[in-house]
């Protein structure tokens, strides 16, 4: 019979007067796989990191009964003096954050602070531990191990950051492990990896895993028991299989049957004049060379070589591919926000950077990043950061008019005032990963674009939210021809919204087509194991 | 990098000129040349006068034509400004700095000489404030709002806000004067010279005590609120949360993921102490202390208008000040490595 | 999808909430309370320390001596120009019978020297001068309280001068970097090693001196330091995520450097606030030896400390300055702490 | 002769034994310990003479001698010290001196005539502090008559000439040579100096202390003018930059002597343990020093400041006694005149010698110099107050057409009365500011200006201020200098001495009767008479001076012989003829 490894009795959690989580019990075994599912904002994150005492300006209340180790006596997490706490922290129970960019360390190679976890539990010497964190970093599937143990983390693509993360959080072999969506940046191949790794893990030492996800795929692939949160309160708690087959509650029903559906027009005018055409673009990345050859030159990284593609007016072109291919740098080529090389027109009009047409062009060309946080003014209120692409392309407005519109639009992507009180003057780290997703597309919609870049646009959402988001931008198109350039691992998503997909690894596009033909009938091998994977979930 | 650090010296050459350029053209116009300023010497009795403002009278020395000119050419003013300026920058291009105009000795013997002082003030001033500054501030940002926190936060302040030179009375006129712990002046004791190293030691620290508190209790305040402030800018951060996260201690979640990240601000002002510790001196502690540093020579070369003590000086430490300034920027590099310059 | 409800009256504009953050630190709104009172009392200087009565009657008429001059010839003096209300010939006509004056409640003004005073000056405190005199025998209390004005109003316009110009100077060599930065720094660097000395010589010798003269000069040399601190912070910041994304969203550089930049690189400015106020108050006395700050005899703090410097025995002289340096450096310093959590949104508001 | 007196009155006779005031049996033994009174307070050179660099302070004095001695109970004597004779020709255009065989320099060799030539030719010679030209302007050059005998030959008949050259001091001319070669004299810095005198350098730390040991060989210690002279074997002299720091030593017993120039330090600063034990003293000699005639210049040249009467009511405005009171401690004397502390004051009613130069000028000048002799107003005593002082002032400044109105007082063309003090330091603000109080009662505004001390300079230079202090050092000798401080020409002259712009026939006269003045008898009443004309025409506002050395020194350490001779400074007095006492009782 497996011993109960944690134990959670009405934990409470608020901000302030304002309570967000209403008192949930749950427990999780030695070896148990629990998944956490629910709305965005439900209060999945604040939980978890309550386990840690790692929830900043909270309030916590309740019991975490934590099984000693070898049987030993249990211990309230919540109850626990802080020193204590630290021997638990990143040794028997890790935590795998949502947004990795803002969670690692910006200042120290990612290989560092791998190594750093394991020098504090493990004692290991400096190089030992070096060497272990490459060894884990590759155990991720991150190519070239060594090289990106010594990137600092804004030189990583998204996936790659979030393996470091995982890589990190699984240095020590925890009895615990708590995954926040640590699977929303990889591609459908790297994440049955680590998804294998894991169960390896599991089987290996027993580890128990937290996985909060919005991916019930996943949860049905991964979990022996789901636990489902709405709103603060867990509603559905059960085996993976009982809960998927028979869900109880409303929400969770809704939960399961929401899919991405598809309901896009078809582009008429395909030979139009395209609204974004790259030719040959190419963009390299100088990276340090180690030692002191570093002084005296810099290494190349090429991370797109030669892309060409264009997207009409009215158009989705879908970029899918495995993670750190150069989707995100492409993208951002793409904006004029990187340095390239090769012909790229906007509007018909070629990106000379910080030239005069450069404010006329952002009017046209608007983005979601695919980490939101980092990409939103920690000391300005959601008011001024959707409401600051109005006074840049619509001066004309006066502030109550912005208002108006700003809630107009978070109001679209399900951001309300009834939820959230005095929404416009919250700052972004008052937001659960999900909402500020949301934000970030208010923000880039509200100036009413002709393309919009989105950057893995839906990965922090739940499906019920993401069909809605989803829902909104196929309107958008239909009623205003908007074209997207959209970058995501989701096949379905892909499904449900593109028109065209490329396809790339390794900085190339490996192929190109209409949505129907790339995925139904894939050419390259790389897209035939990617599609089958999807398949498989 | 390196092209980078390449073109930074080479543009060390044009501002160079700049300053020796603007500072000469600026020298041109003073009122009051070394010449006047030597006949104003001169003429001024050695003892003042009794409790006046004004002057002396300075007796019958319509000082003959013939007489200036001679002076004049002694001082190397019978020449035009251009052709002193070429061979200003001649020579300074060799490193020769030029002799004084008052003292019998080259300027790089002055500024040799009066190292020793300004190097025993500042470099502990510099340590002792740095050190106890930052982990001062680092306690105090912890800490933000308790009592500890408002206790030295008025500590500091007060020593900021006593004067130094006030303060330095003070501790001359107690700890020097009345109570004699402390000696009044110097760096060193007339017996020096026949002192073992361990006395030869003890009786250094033994001299440079008061100035040194004298400097240092003013200094804490600005580094240590700095800090405090840039601690306080990062320890709500996330990353923060994932250093705890993976059980590292308090300490090492301050010192080693916050340090990092609050670094620039501190940085941004340490090489510039640092080189300072070297160069810079403090005119009213060493006068006080009767130390001659490099703060008494610029001053008095300024106001005694030693030109080439001034431009010699002004050229070194410009110099000298342009390395910092490099040194500091690749530090903002080596901190952070998202810094770019271009 | 149905539009958003309009705004509800409670929420506050971020600028309020800032506010409310601001005054959620006691000790930083006290000390703004307190150091406002200051200034506001000392803007009011001229009722509350002052050589003539506020209100007095003689021989049947009432005077106001403070707003108006009446010259010594009214009270039965011999000279035309105005009384001395503090000398004992007009103090006793002005007492006698029914006459009667309301002294201030500090009878001396800034310039009064106490002519009657019984010992030689510096004088320790007494009845008269409740924290002594000078060295030239005016009444301290009413150099502190003009001082004090003076000092801080000229620190409040060379610190807001200087802070802006630094802050401006080193956003745009932090933002720009490259080139404008290589040259900029250059530029400061030229400027900064000016012989300032000889240069404020040559004004004075130009210029008639005046208050206002000596804020332009200080405030040509006085922005470098923070500029230094502003760079730095601006070289880093303008790498971080959030301007990328207002760049792509189409915000211009000014608008990018003064909403998304500043505000994350304030930490050096509110830190320097205090100190660069005090170092301005002393600033306006430290070109006195070239005749270039404010009239000589003018009451400020800068010269009070030089004289207690002077008279190291008159430990009246220092000491109460010195209490009057910390206290508003104190005050500056909480506020400036206040300024800082106001100014950090994640500091819980609510 | 054995010495020479400028108006023939030697004090001591031929063959004299010592000076009064030593004791010639004064024990030869222990250290002095002073303080440098230099104000660049540091040194980098053993050479007092050139214009580069400063040299240690008193060096001078201690290394070498000269062929004259002063001595400090007579004013314009001296005795031969390296001179055994000096005769001063009839018609005073040479002086002869005869040096004594005997007289040696530091390294051994005789003093000769050629010593004396070359340390004359090098003073007045190129890289030597101006001064000296200036002073030697007046001597034709020298003449080696033998080997022991030179001759100073003069431009003019001056008195004083003769003892000026004996006092300029000799050393050899061997110092500074290298390899057989004198160099330049601008390049002798570290050279040792070769002189005659008493004290030779010891040890030094350079730009800290410097040691002056009396060497025991000193050819002169016999000498009766050097009797009982030099009795400290070693005198230190240690540099403290800072007032404060210097004070504070004193107190704490690192001196021996030390004299005070501030009233507020003497009153007030100068106590301790020290000075309670007994061991540190402080004490007045009162000298006869002349004390100058330190003074508000008003510049008469300026059109508000040309009416006397508008001069001498602002003097009524100056109330010297509440300042000295108020801020000196009751420590200073008033300034009287030109000539305080000397034969040459005038007092009360003129004399008929006086009278018969001031007479033929009756009319062109006021007429109250036929009167008492000025003296400066008061405030204190029976009937004198500073309100009747500023009556009599409005009653002055009426009379010269100006009226108080509009809140300033104005003349006929409505200018108002606003002056300006001028000054190079903001600290002078002090003294002058009860005085622009009083003046404010009259409608005076009088505004305090300082300016940086080159600019000072300049504007002194060229004559662009209204009222500004000037120290005028006094003197046992007035002669010449007179012209310069108040002579026409020098009126016109930029930078001259004349700030005041006494542009006047009559002072023109009587200055020319002082230069001229053969015996005391001419020279006295000349300059009482023009003491008189200067002090009634009012371009001076006099201010204080100090007629007594304020000294603290070491009674434990120290001894002397009372009383001071009256013409001696006090630094001077002490290192001469002080002595060690015996043991140290600290
Ligand atoms: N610092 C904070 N201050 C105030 N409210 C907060 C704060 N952090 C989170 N919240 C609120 O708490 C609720 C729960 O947030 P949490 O991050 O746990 O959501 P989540 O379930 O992880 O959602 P997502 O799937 O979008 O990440 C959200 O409504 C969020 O707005
Ligand atoms: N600043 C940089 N310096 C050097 N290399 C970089 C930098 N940024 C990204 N890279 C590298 O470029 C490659 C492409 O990165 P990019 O972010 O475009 O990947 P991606 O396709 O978006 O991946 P993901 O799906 O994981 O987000 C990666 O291998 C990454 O390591
Ligand atoms: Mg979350
Ligand atoms: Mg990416």
């Amino acid at each position: 019979m497996k011993q109960s490894l944690l134990e959670v009795k009405g934990l409470r959690v608020a901000f302030g007067d304002k309570e967000v989580v209403h008192g949930i019990d749950f427990q999780i075994d030695q070896g148990e796989k629990l998944a956490l599912v629910g709305e965005s904002g439900s209060g999945k994150t604040v939980t978890a990191l309550s386990l840690l005492r790692l929830a900043q300006n909270a309030d916590v209340t309740g019991v975490a009964n934590f099984a000693g180790e070898e049987g030993g006596a249990a211990r309230d997490l919540l109850a626990l003096p802080e020193s204590k706490l630290r021997g638990i922290r990143g040794k028997e129970i890790a935590m795998i954050f949502q947004e990795p960019m803002t969670a690692l360390n910006a200042l120290y190679p990612v290989g560092d602070q791998i190594a750093e976890v394991l020098e504090l539990h493990q004692a290991l010497s400096a190089r030992a531990a070096h060497e272990a964190a490459v060894q884990l970093l590759a155990d991720t599937g991150i190519p070239e191990p060594a090289r990106r143990a010594r990137a600092f983390p804004h030189q990583l693509s998204g996936g790659q950051r979030q393996r470091a993360m995982i890589a990190m959080a699984l240095a020590c072999r925890p009895r615990l492990l708590l995954a926040d969506e640590p699977t929303t940046a990889l591609d459908v191949t790297v994440r049955a990896q680590i998804l294998d790794l894991l169960t390896d893990l599991q089987r290996r030492y027993g580890m128990a895993v937290l996985l909060i996800t919005h991916d019930l795929n996943l949860v049905r692939r991964f979990a022996d028991r789901v636990a489902v949160m709405e709103n603060g309160h867990l509603i559905e708690h059960g085996a993976v299989a009982t809960v998927f087959d028979a869900p109880r509650h409303p929400y969770t029903r809704k939960l399961i049957d929401s899919r991405p559906q598809r309901d896009v027009a078809p582009v008429t005018a395909r030979q139009a004049e395209p609204v974004l055409a790259a030719k040959s673009l190419r963009v390299i990345y100088p990276v340090p060379r180690p030692g002191f050859a570093g002084w005296f030159r810099k290494g190349e990284f090429v991370a797109v070589r030669g892309a060409d593609f264009r997207i009409a007016p009215g158009e989705t072109l879908g970029v899918v591919g495995e993670s750190g291919s150069g989707k995100s740098t492409l993208a951002l080529a793409a904006l004029g926000l990187l340095k390239h090389q090769g012909e790229l027109d906007v509007a018909g009009r070629r990106w000379n950077a910080g030239g005069a047409s450069d404010r006329a062009l952002r009017r046209v060309m608007q983005v979601v990043f695919q980490d939101p946080f980092s990409s939103l003014s920690p000391r300005m209120t959601v008011e001024q950061i959707v409401g600051e692409g109005l006074t840049v392309h619509a001066p004309e407005l006066d502030a109550a008019a912005r208002r108006t519109r700003s809630l107009d639009v978070l109001g679209q992507v399900g951001l309300t005032e009834a939820q959230f009180p005095a929404l416009l003057d919250r700052y972004p780290h008052e937001f659960s990963g999900g909402q500020r997703q949301r934000l970030a597309v208010a923000r880039a919609l509200i100036v009413d674009p002709k393309l919009l870049v989105l950057d893995e646009p839906t990965s922090a959402l739940d499906v019920t939210i993401q069909k809605q988001v989803l829902g909104l931008l196929q309107r958008l198109q239909r009623e205003r021809g908007l074209s997207y350039l959209l970058i995501t691992h989701d096949v379905e998503v892909i499904r449900a919204m593109a028109h065209q997909v490329i396809v790339m690894k390794d900085g190339a596009i490996l192929e190109s087509g209409p949505v129907g033909q790339v995925l139904d009938a894939p050419g390259h091998p790389y897209t035939q194991k990617l599609v089958a994977a999807a398949l498989a979930d | 990098m390196l092209a980078y650090v390449l073109k930074r010296l080479l543009l060390f050459i044009p501002t160079l000129l700049g300053v020796l350029l603007v500072t000469f053209v600026v020298i041109q116009f003073v009122p009051g040349g070394p010449v006047e300023q030597y006949l104003a010497e001169a003429r001024a009795n050695v003892r003042g006068g009794v409790e006046s403002g004004g002057s002396n009278y300075r007796g019958d020395q319509g000082v003959d034509p013939k007489r200036l000119a001679e002076i004049k050419a002694l001082y190397g003013f019978d020449k035009p400004a251009h052709e002193r300026l070429l061979q200003m920058l001649g020579q300074f291009a060799r490193f020769d700095l030029g002799r004084s105009f008052f003292q019998n000795k080259d300027v790089w013997t002055l500024i040799l000489e009066k190292l020793p002082v300004s190097i025993s003030l500042g470099l502990w001033t510099f340590l002792i404030s740095y050190g106890v500054a930052v982990p001062l501030g680092v306690a105090k940002a912890v800490r933000a709002g308790t009592r500890f926190d408002l206790v030295t936060t008025l500590l500091i302040l007060v020593g900021y806000a006593i004067p130094g030179f006030v303060l330095g009375v003070a501790l001359l006129v107690v700890f020097g004067g009345q109570l004699q712990w402390f000696p009044l002046r110097g760096l060193t004791s007339a017996t020096w010279d026949d002192m073992n190293w361990g006395a030869r030691i003890v009786d250094y620290l033994w001299h440079i005590t008061l100035p040194v508190t004298a400097m240092v209790l003013g200094s804490f305040a600005v580094t240590a609120m700095l800090t405090k402030n840039a601690f306080l800018e990062e320890i709500r951060k996330q990353y923060v949360l994932t250093a705890r996260a993976k059980g590292l201690g308090e300490r090492q979640v301050l010192w080693k993921h916050i340090f990092r990240n609050a670094l620039i601000p501190i940085v941004t002002g340490l090489p510039a102490a640092f080189i300072g510790a070297f160069f810079a001196g403090s005119l009213l502690i060493e006068t006080l202390f009767s130390l001659d540093g490099l703060g008494l020579l610029g001053y008095e070369s300024v106001i005694r208008r030693d030109y080439p003590v001034v431009l010699g000086t002004l050229y070194i430490f410009t110099l000298i000040g342009l390395l910092t300034k490099l040194i500091s920027d690749l530090c903002y590099v080596w901190v952070d490595p998202r810094v770019k310059f271009d | 999808m149905t539009s958003a409800p309009p705004a509800q009256p409670v929420s506050l504009s971020p600028g309020r909430r800032a506010w409310l953050r601001f005054k959620r630190n006691r000790l930083g709104f006290w000390s703004l309370v307190i150091f406002a009172a200051m200034v506001v009392l000392s803007l009011f200087a001229e009722v509350l320390s002052t050589d003539r009565p506020l209100v007095m009657r003689y021989e049947g008429k009432v005077y106001f001596p403070v707003f108006r001059d009446y010259s010594e010839k009214t009270f039965g003096g011999d000279f035309e120009t105005p009384a001395d209300y503090l000398d004992p010939f007009i103090r006793d006509r002005i007492t006698q019978g029914g006459n009667w004056a309301i002294y201030a409640p500090n009878t001396y003004g800034p310039k009064t020297l106490n002519y009657f005073a019984k010992s030689p000056s510096p004088a320790p405190p007494t009845r008269d001068n409740w924290l002594g005199t000078d060295d030239r025998g005016r009444d301290l209390l009413a150099q502190l309280i003009y001082g004090f004005r003076v000092s801080v109003l000229f620190g409040l316009a060379l610190t807001a001068i200087g802070t802006v110009l630094g802050v401006a100077a080193g956003a745009v060599q932090g933002y720009f970097a490259g080139k404008v930065d290589l040259a900029f720094q250059r530029f400061i660097e030229i400027w900064g090693s000016m012989p300032e000395l000889y240069l404020l010589i040559i004004f004075s010798a130009v210029f008639a001196p005046s208050v206002a003269l000596l804020l332009i000069l200080l405030s040509l040399f006085g922005w470098m330091g923070l500029s230094d601190y502003v760079r730095a912070e601006f070289l880093r910041n303008r790498q971080m995520d959030y301007v990328r994304a207002a760049r792509a969203l189409g915000v211009g550089n000014l608008q990018i450097m003064w909403r998304h930049i500043l505000p994350n690189s304030m930490t050096p400015v509110v830190t320097f606030l205090p100190f660069r106020m005090s170092a301005a108050i002393l600033a306006l006395t430290s070109l006195d030896f070239l005749g270039l700050g404010v009239p000589p005899g003018t009451p400020s703090l800068g010269e009070l400390l030089n004289q207690g410097k002077a008279n190291i025995d008159a430990w009246w002289i220092s000491l109460s300055t010195f209490g009057v340096l910390v206290i508003t450096l104190m005050l500056l310093t909480f506020m400036g702490d206040a300024l800082r959590d106001a100014l950090d949104p994640r500091k819980a508001d609510r | 002769a054995h010495g020479y007196a400028m108006w023939d009155d030697l004090k001591y006779p031929a063959g004299f034994p010592h000076f009064d005031y030593v004791n010639p049996d004064a024990p030869k033994r222990g250290e002095l310990r002073l303080v440098s009174n230099l104000r660049y307070s540091t040194f980098d050179k053993y050479n007092p003479f050139t214009i580069k660099g400063a040299p240690p302070a008193y060096l001078g004095g201690l290394m070498f001698d000269s062929l004259l001695a002063g001595s400090m109970d007579e004013t314009a004597s001296g005795y031969g010290l390296l001179a055994k004779d000096i005769v001063v020709s009839p018609d005073r255009l040479s002086a002869t001196f005869t040096l004594r065989p005997e007289a040696r320099f530091h390294d051994g060799t005789p003093v000769e005539a050629a010593d004396v030539k070359y340390s004359y030719d090098t003073l007045v010679g190129p890289y030597v502090s101006p001064s000296y030209k200036t002073l030697l302007e007046d001597v034709d050059g020298t003449e080696v008559v033998d080997a022991h005998t030179i001759r100073y030959k003069f431009k003019k008949p001056n008195r004083e000439l003769p003892l000026i050259v004996g006092g300029l001091p000799v050393f050899s001319r061997r110092w500074g040579m290298e390899n057989g070669k004198a160099k330049p004299f601008d390049q002798v810095v570290m050279d040792i100096p070769i002189g005659s005198g008493p004290y030779k350098i010891g040890p030094v730390r350079f730009g800290k202390d410097i040691t002056y040991v009396r060497d025991p060989n000193y050819w002169a210690r016999d000498l009766n003018v050097r009797r009982g002279t030099s009795n400290f074997d070693r005198i230190t002299i240690k540099i403290y930059k800072d007032n404060t720091a210097r004070l504070e030593a004193l107190k704490a017993g690192e001196f021996d002597m030390m004299s005070f120039y501030s009233a507020g330090d003497w009153a007030r600063r100068v106590t301790g343990k020290r000075f309670d034990s007994g061991e540190l003293v402080k004490r007045e000699f009162t000298h006869r020093l002349p004390s100058g005639f330190q003074s508000y210049v008003l510049n008469s040249r300026r059109p508000l400041l040309q009416d006397p009467r508008v001069r001498e009511a602002l003097g009524l405005a100056l109330d010297y006694e509440w300042m000295n009171r108020q801020m000196f401690y009751n420590g200073y004397p008033r300034v009287r005149d030109l000539f305080g502390n000397t034969e040459c004051a005038a007092e009360g009613l003129p004399s008929p010698q006086e009278l018969k130069l001031l007479e033929r000028w009756r009319g062109k000048m006021p007429d109250a110099v036929f009167g008492p002799m000025y003296t400066p107003p008061t405030t204190d005593g029976p009937g004198q107050s500073l309100r009747n002082n500023l009556r009599r002032a409005r009653e002055l400044l009426k009379e010269a057409g100006w009226e108080y109105r509009d809140g300033a007082l104005r003349n006929a063309k409505d200018e108002p009365m606003v002056l300006e003090y001028l000054d190079s330091k903001e600290g002078g603000v002090r003294t002058v500011s009860p005085w622009m109080r009083n003046l404010e009662k009259l409608g005076v505004t009088l505004r305090f200006a300082s300016v940086d001390f080159a600019l000072y300079q300049q504007r002194l230079d060229k004559f662009e201020f209204d009222i500004t202090t000037i120290n005028f050092p006094g003197t046992n000798n007035p002669g010449q200098q007179l012209a310069d401080i108040f002579g026409s020409k020098a009126a016109k002259t930029e930078s001259s001495g004349n700030y005041m712009g006494v542009s006047s026939p009559v002072v023109d006269a009587l200055v020319a009767e002082i230069v001229r003045a053969e015996t005391k008898q001419e020279l006295l009443p000349a300059c009482r008479a023009l003491d008189r004309v200067i002090m009634q025409s009012h371009y001076l506002i006099p201010q204080w001076t100090l007629t007594a050395h304020r000294v603290a020194y070491n009674a434990w350490r120290l001894d002397y012989k009372p009383p001071m001779p009256p013409y001696a400074s006090a630094e001077d007095w002490i290192m001469t003829t002080w002595w060690a006492r015996e043991g140290d009782r600290r």
